[in-house]
């Protein structure tokens, strides 16, 4: 009952092959080492190359017209390879903007995200940010090169965006409202952020009289990009655990104490069968929600499945990682073993897009409390 | 029995007159639109057993006869040879309806499975049509006080007795025997060779002479269970399942079909999410953060062991072997078990510990909370499923056995 | 850093002694099979013989003066026997009483608890009851052999009152407040419950225009007598907790499988370890709770180490009666094993005198929410 | 070393000059209030390792001249003599005080014991003194990259060689190596010898030439634990503790002290309860109901690992020997970090997760995440505790051993 047809396991292939061979291990520790955010060289072939940006984004914007489906086959093996990347940032700004009617922001922002050209961000939690419009460059009080009519003037904070210090273009997504910033532009400051998860980095973006364009968007459309926010970073996240299984099976293989390897012992063989368990579990959940919101589900199913992916492969990452650990004992908890990279990547992927706890309430909601 | 048989191609000199997967469906559709009955949380089953089979066998007697049962098992004996998507439509319409899998699971999810791949051909005219008309009910005769986890070390033995063979030893955690007609017997018949190597499976009449049923009462206080004594039991040379030991190979292929069965549509509690959630709307509770918390948490585990399950299904309907994974079910229907049966106490409280005996559902949540480990033992605890999917799926080495090569009967054993 | 004397100790053999032989595996289940709340004859000689009742009654009312640190050796012994007996509700009734200014109506019945002849309940959820005053017998609307004045007139009921089955009489804690009822009079229905724990009885007692002795009770009664009723099933708790690891570590060591004991088995031998790990930082929990309840210490602490203990002893508990059944696999979830009564009782222990959810809401406010 | 001289009994021909319970408490509280500072929750020793260093050193010399240092130790190698009863009244000074004990305890708490039970009598004079001084800081040199969880398989190798021996091999996780003037070094001096047979134990020179240093970077960033190579390294026939051969019962008994020191006094994470409730109320979520009941479950954890440790510390100050029971006391510390870190990373949300590098405690909650698995794998793996609990303190049996009999060099080892 597997939802990926032969198509998807040469896409996955192809990936998989590119970052085995471009994004192993020494690779990911020279970009965090470099305190690079992510492998520029690499993102060029992952976007012009292999088209991976424009996966989900229409033929007529200059995408492959795929979808969801074809994104988290991608988000697994990027999961997998623990790589440093923008890709979940854009392509959820992606599917953000194929969701909001088509007009020429939207156009013009799809087709640089197609291209790998253009990096977006997305910030969910726009409640800081305080929105007018724009006036004529004649009127009193306009600041040159400031917002104009048509463009909306931001002021406040966007806090804890994601791949805020890379992206050139942010979406932000209110509810039934959104707009475009350009990161680069008058007014905007990004103070990159200090984090737990090497791999990643975060943003607190600060508006002061920035402009951004207004983009039309109908009403539930917070509520589904949110979703989809959810399901992207959940495969992201079944990727990663897989992966975390797979080379702590191994070590266990391998790593000989007491005159046998330490995976014949019942105490470590049950842990990698826990591991197993929560896995596999976590992934019925995301195919689930992989499948929902693939073939445009209602929204409120949709946002139910993707609630239980998020708290189920969130907590199964997070278990996976600290089992990982034990299985490896003193080696894990070395900083040159990578171990502590998923650990730490599974960390802030529990919290990113709403917690636990959040979406626990909204599932408990659609249980009937 | 040749591949073709299983499949769903149309046999030599057999007319083919096979449904339509449409019209099958119609078929299914309107067969329990008319004789289904709800599936059943009661109690049910353990408060009159004996009702509950016989309304089990009057339920496979009306599918069997609407052309509903065997459906991808071979024509010759009495199976519809149709395909795995017949399969899929009939688990489509039977969903939310009650099946009997507690009755019918061994029988037709276990020694039927068996029988049609190792049986003879008298053996499967025999036994396969009246298992799915629901005329004879049949039990599993494995476990025993002294090999449990260990099966192989099981004592009960067969003697060569002329042409046939006579058995003695016990068995113990037999569902239903009481109520069945036969049984796949596992019993020692050389016990000069290592453990695996001396076991032999046979067809068990269980209105056989020498033959003892005792109820076993469990914590719970049900029934389910029995032991079963067997006293100079004849088994006659027919009812010789394979050859005399290859018994090991038949017992591995019906607990895998157990696996399978088991994580496909998982044994649950009466202490449904459903239940508990109705609990805490009854009990003003709902707008309780520590209860949404947990009652979130227990509808995560839940859809993981359903959509888990739907998965095994899925692949066994298609034919393919899900194998040792299958466990994974297993193992998250009885966590979820437990999980809920946990928070319905907790919502419940002192209504839950001590209740008016007039009380409808008064033990209900206390039923709940005793019935959830047994999840984890029957067919295989916890841990044995762990060392499998540890050693079959991820593939890890097996534990040093120094007593491999030991003779059974030179064997340390419990007594 | 033992709280016991060498005393203690003899007296904890003398119980155990006494236990192991009238109260064994068989016996418990007798007394469980004849629905018998508990064994007559046992509890005259554990009150008669052996002064168990009147451990903690004052010897000017017949007990022998002694304090929480007795009955607690008492409990635990009790706990490990799994004895259905009144003997927590009847000596949480005494130090109740003795709490209590001495009045003729408390020192009545301590003489009647010390001697064994009278056995008392405790219900400490008054809430539901309704008190009026007694009218003189003469008065209009007096019902003959109703409560007359002196008395209270009780209406309402008392919801699963441990022990209210076998109780002669009935202790009513409320704030600032006390009464005594005797459960054979008029006005008073007593109805047995079905329960999940075999070994104890329940009743919903309802009062209909009954009879009530006031006690004069301090200000601080209730919340003492509610810390006493933690600590003291605590004892129970952790006695119990105590004997399931050893019976699951007897047969752990007895049962072969796969040609050894499968307590040689990490998996077995480790939930064993586990089990010891709870018991044993639970019963430092509870030893320190013992400790301050018998040395009299400020109310506020002893509330603090009583809601502790009774967390930590109810969580314990109820983990290894699990355990033990996955320990023992089949063997453990029959009726005729020992295991499913130890697992009842540690679910009822769980909940009497307040809940995990209660006493965790009173630590997170001592340790400063 | 006779059993007399640990005790607290007057010693032939010395004069008593030993102060009463009553003036060494005085002496003990009026130390701390001059010099004492609080127990260090921050940072500062990850942050300036060397700095930290130097700090305790000065603390225990200035404990040494006060004269109370080694308390109960005997008083001709610079112990004061004294009773449990000391100890005690200078644990009760010393609560809440910095102590230094993640500088002192492998020294002071287990090496030392080691020494006095098994050194000669010219190495108990070179030693102790020294050490409790603070004047010389000591390190244990028993890990290898291919030896943990199973210590006895160290490879690391000592020749005779004239009087002396020559070391080669590779130690890891040498907490303060860097720091180190001495350390208690085990190596193989037999490998044709069942594996705990043939190992030894020595007194290593850190200064010697042949030894390289090379700190360990922990996931964390810290840098507290190194790698030591033995290249050809001399030690003196004169370092030998106790005989050839022997090495294993010494590692034994300094591995029970360090249990005992853990369990007494556990490592803990700087994300305490106390600060996790702080920052509850900083973000206002006191009256969040899942919070209160996580912190109530914590602060019950942090209660159980607490009062064990304490029950532990007082038997170790009456002389008993707590034995493999206090592991109890690491695993609970362990699972106390964890259930700590994890309840403060919930709190502080995504402010853990990224901060604004300014923030002066933007890290810490990533920190305590970061460091709480490292306690249930320093000094043994929370599997090797439970294998010992269940072993010696319930009386379980071992696993089979297959290569029990086997010569070290023949066994099976990792890379």
């Amino acid at each position: 009952m597997t939802i990926y047809t032969e198509e998807h396991q040469e896409l996955r292939a192809t990936v998989r092959r590119l970052l085995e061979k471009s994004a192993d291990r020494a690779a990911v520790r020279a970009t965090i080492d470099g305190l690079d955010a992510y492998d520029q060289a690499l993102w060029a072939r992952m976007s012009a190359e292999l088209g991976l940006a424009g996966l989900a984004i229409a033929e007529s914007r200059g995408g492959s017209g795929f979808g969801v489906l074809e994104l988290s086959v991608v988000l697994e093996e990027i999961g997998r390879a623990n790589l440093p990347s923008p890709y979940l940032s854009t392509v959820l700004a992606g599917l953000a903007l194929t969701l909001a009617d088509a007009d020429d922001t939207t156009a013009r922002l799809l087709s640089g995200i197609a291209s790998g050209e253009r990096i977006a961000a997305v910030h969910l939690d726009t409640g800081d940010i305080r929105k007018s419009r724009g006036v004529e460059p004649s009127a009193a009080g306009h600041v040159p090169g400031g917002p104009i009519v048509g463009e909306q003037v931001l002021n406040g904070t966007a806090r804890h965006v994601l791949d805020g210090p890379t992206a050139d273009e942010l979406v932000l997504i209110g509810p039934g409202e959104g707009s475009v910033v350009d990161l680069g532009g008058d007014g905007v400051t990004v103070r990159r952020l200090a984090g737990i998860d090497l791999t990643r980095s975060h943003a607190h973006v600060t508006f002061d009289g920035a402009a951004a364009r207004p983009i039309t968007v109908g009403g539930d459309w917070k509520d589904r990009v949110a979703a989809l926010a959810a399901v992207l970073l959940a495969c992201e996240q079944i990727g990663g655990a897989e992966r975390v299984l797979e080379i702590s099976t191994c070590y266990a293989t391998d790593r000989i104490q007491f005159g046998r390897p330490i995976g014949s012992f019942q105490a470590v063989k049950h842990t990698l069968a826990d591991m197993l368990i929560e896995l596999e579990l976590a992934r019925a959940i995301q195919q689930d929600a992989v499948r929902l919101a693939a073939t445009g589900a209602p929204l409120a199913e949709l946002m139910a499945a993707a609630s239980t992916a998020k708290v189920a492969c969130s907590q199964a990452f997070v278990q996976l990682t600290s089992d990982m650990i034990r299985v490896h004992g003193g080696i894990g908890f070395t900083w040159e073993h990578e171990a502590h990279l998923y650990f730490r990547r599974a960390r802030a992927s529990a919290r990113l897009f709403g917690d636990v706890s959040a979406h626990s309430d909204r599932i408990a909601a659609h249980v009937g409390l | 029995m040749s591949g073709s048989d299983t499949g769903g191609r149309p046999e030599e000199g057999i007319v083919d007159d096979r449904p339509s997967l449409a019209v099958f469906g119609r078929t299914a559709d309107a067969w329990f639109a008319e004789h289904g009955r709800p599936a059943n949380m009661s109690l049910s089953r353990s408060l009159d057993p004996a009702a509950h089979v016989a309304a089990a066998r009057k339920y496979q007697r009306g599918l069997h006869d609407a052309g509903l049962a065997g459906i991808t098992w071979p024509r010759q004996y009495g199976g519809l040879g149709l395909g795995a998507e017949f399969q899929r439509a009939f688990e489509q319409a039977a969903r939310g309806h009650e099946t009997f899998g507690d009755v019918f699971t061994i029988g037709l999810g276990m020694c039927a499975p068996v029988l049609l791949a190792l049986g003879t051909d008298q053996q499967k005219r025999r036994y396969i049509r009246p298992m799915l008309r629901g005329d004879e009910v049949w039990c599993q005769l494995f476990s025993e006080p002294g090999a449990g986890s260990d099966l192989a070390s099981l004592a009960t033995a067969a003697v060569a007795d002329g042409d046939g063979w006579v058995v003695s030893g016990q068995k113990v955690w037999t569902t239903y025997a009481q109520h069945s007609d036969f049984g796949l017997l596992l019993a020692r018949t050389d016990a000069s060779v290592r453990k695996h190597l001396g076991i032999t499976m046979f067809v068990a009449d269980m209105r056989s002479a020498g033959i003892t049923i005792r109820p076993l009462r469990q914590a719970t206080g049900d029934q389910e269970f029995n032991e079963v004594f067997f006293d100079d039991v004849a088994i006659p040379a027919q009812n010789l399942v394979g050859a005399p030991g290859n018994g090991w190979r038949a017992a591995t292929l019906m607990l895998m079909n157990e696996r399978a069965a088991l994580a496909g549509g998982p044994i649950s509690s009466p202490v449904t999410l459903a239940a508990v959630t109705e609990l805490i709307r009854n009990r003003g509770r709902q707008d309780d953060p520590v209860i949404r918390m947990r009652l979130a948490q227990a509808y995560v585990a839940q859809r993981g062991a359903d959509l888990f399950a739907e998965r095994i299904a899925a692949q066994v309907a298609a034919g393919d072997e899900p194998g040792s994974f299958a466990s994974i079910g297993k193992l998250a229907a009885g966590r979820v078990a437990r999980q809920v049966a946990a928070l319905a106490l907790d919502v419940a409280g002192l209504d839950a510990i001590a209740w008016d005996p007039t009380e409808p559902d008064g033990s209900l949540w206390a039923y709940g909370e005793l019935y959830a480990p047994s999840l984890s033992i029957a067919g295989g605890t916890d841990n044995i499923q762990r060392t499998i999917l540890g050693e079959r799926v991820l593939g890890l080495p097996r534990e040093p056995q120094p007593d491999r090569d030991t003779p059974f009967r030179e064997l340390r054993r419990s007594p």
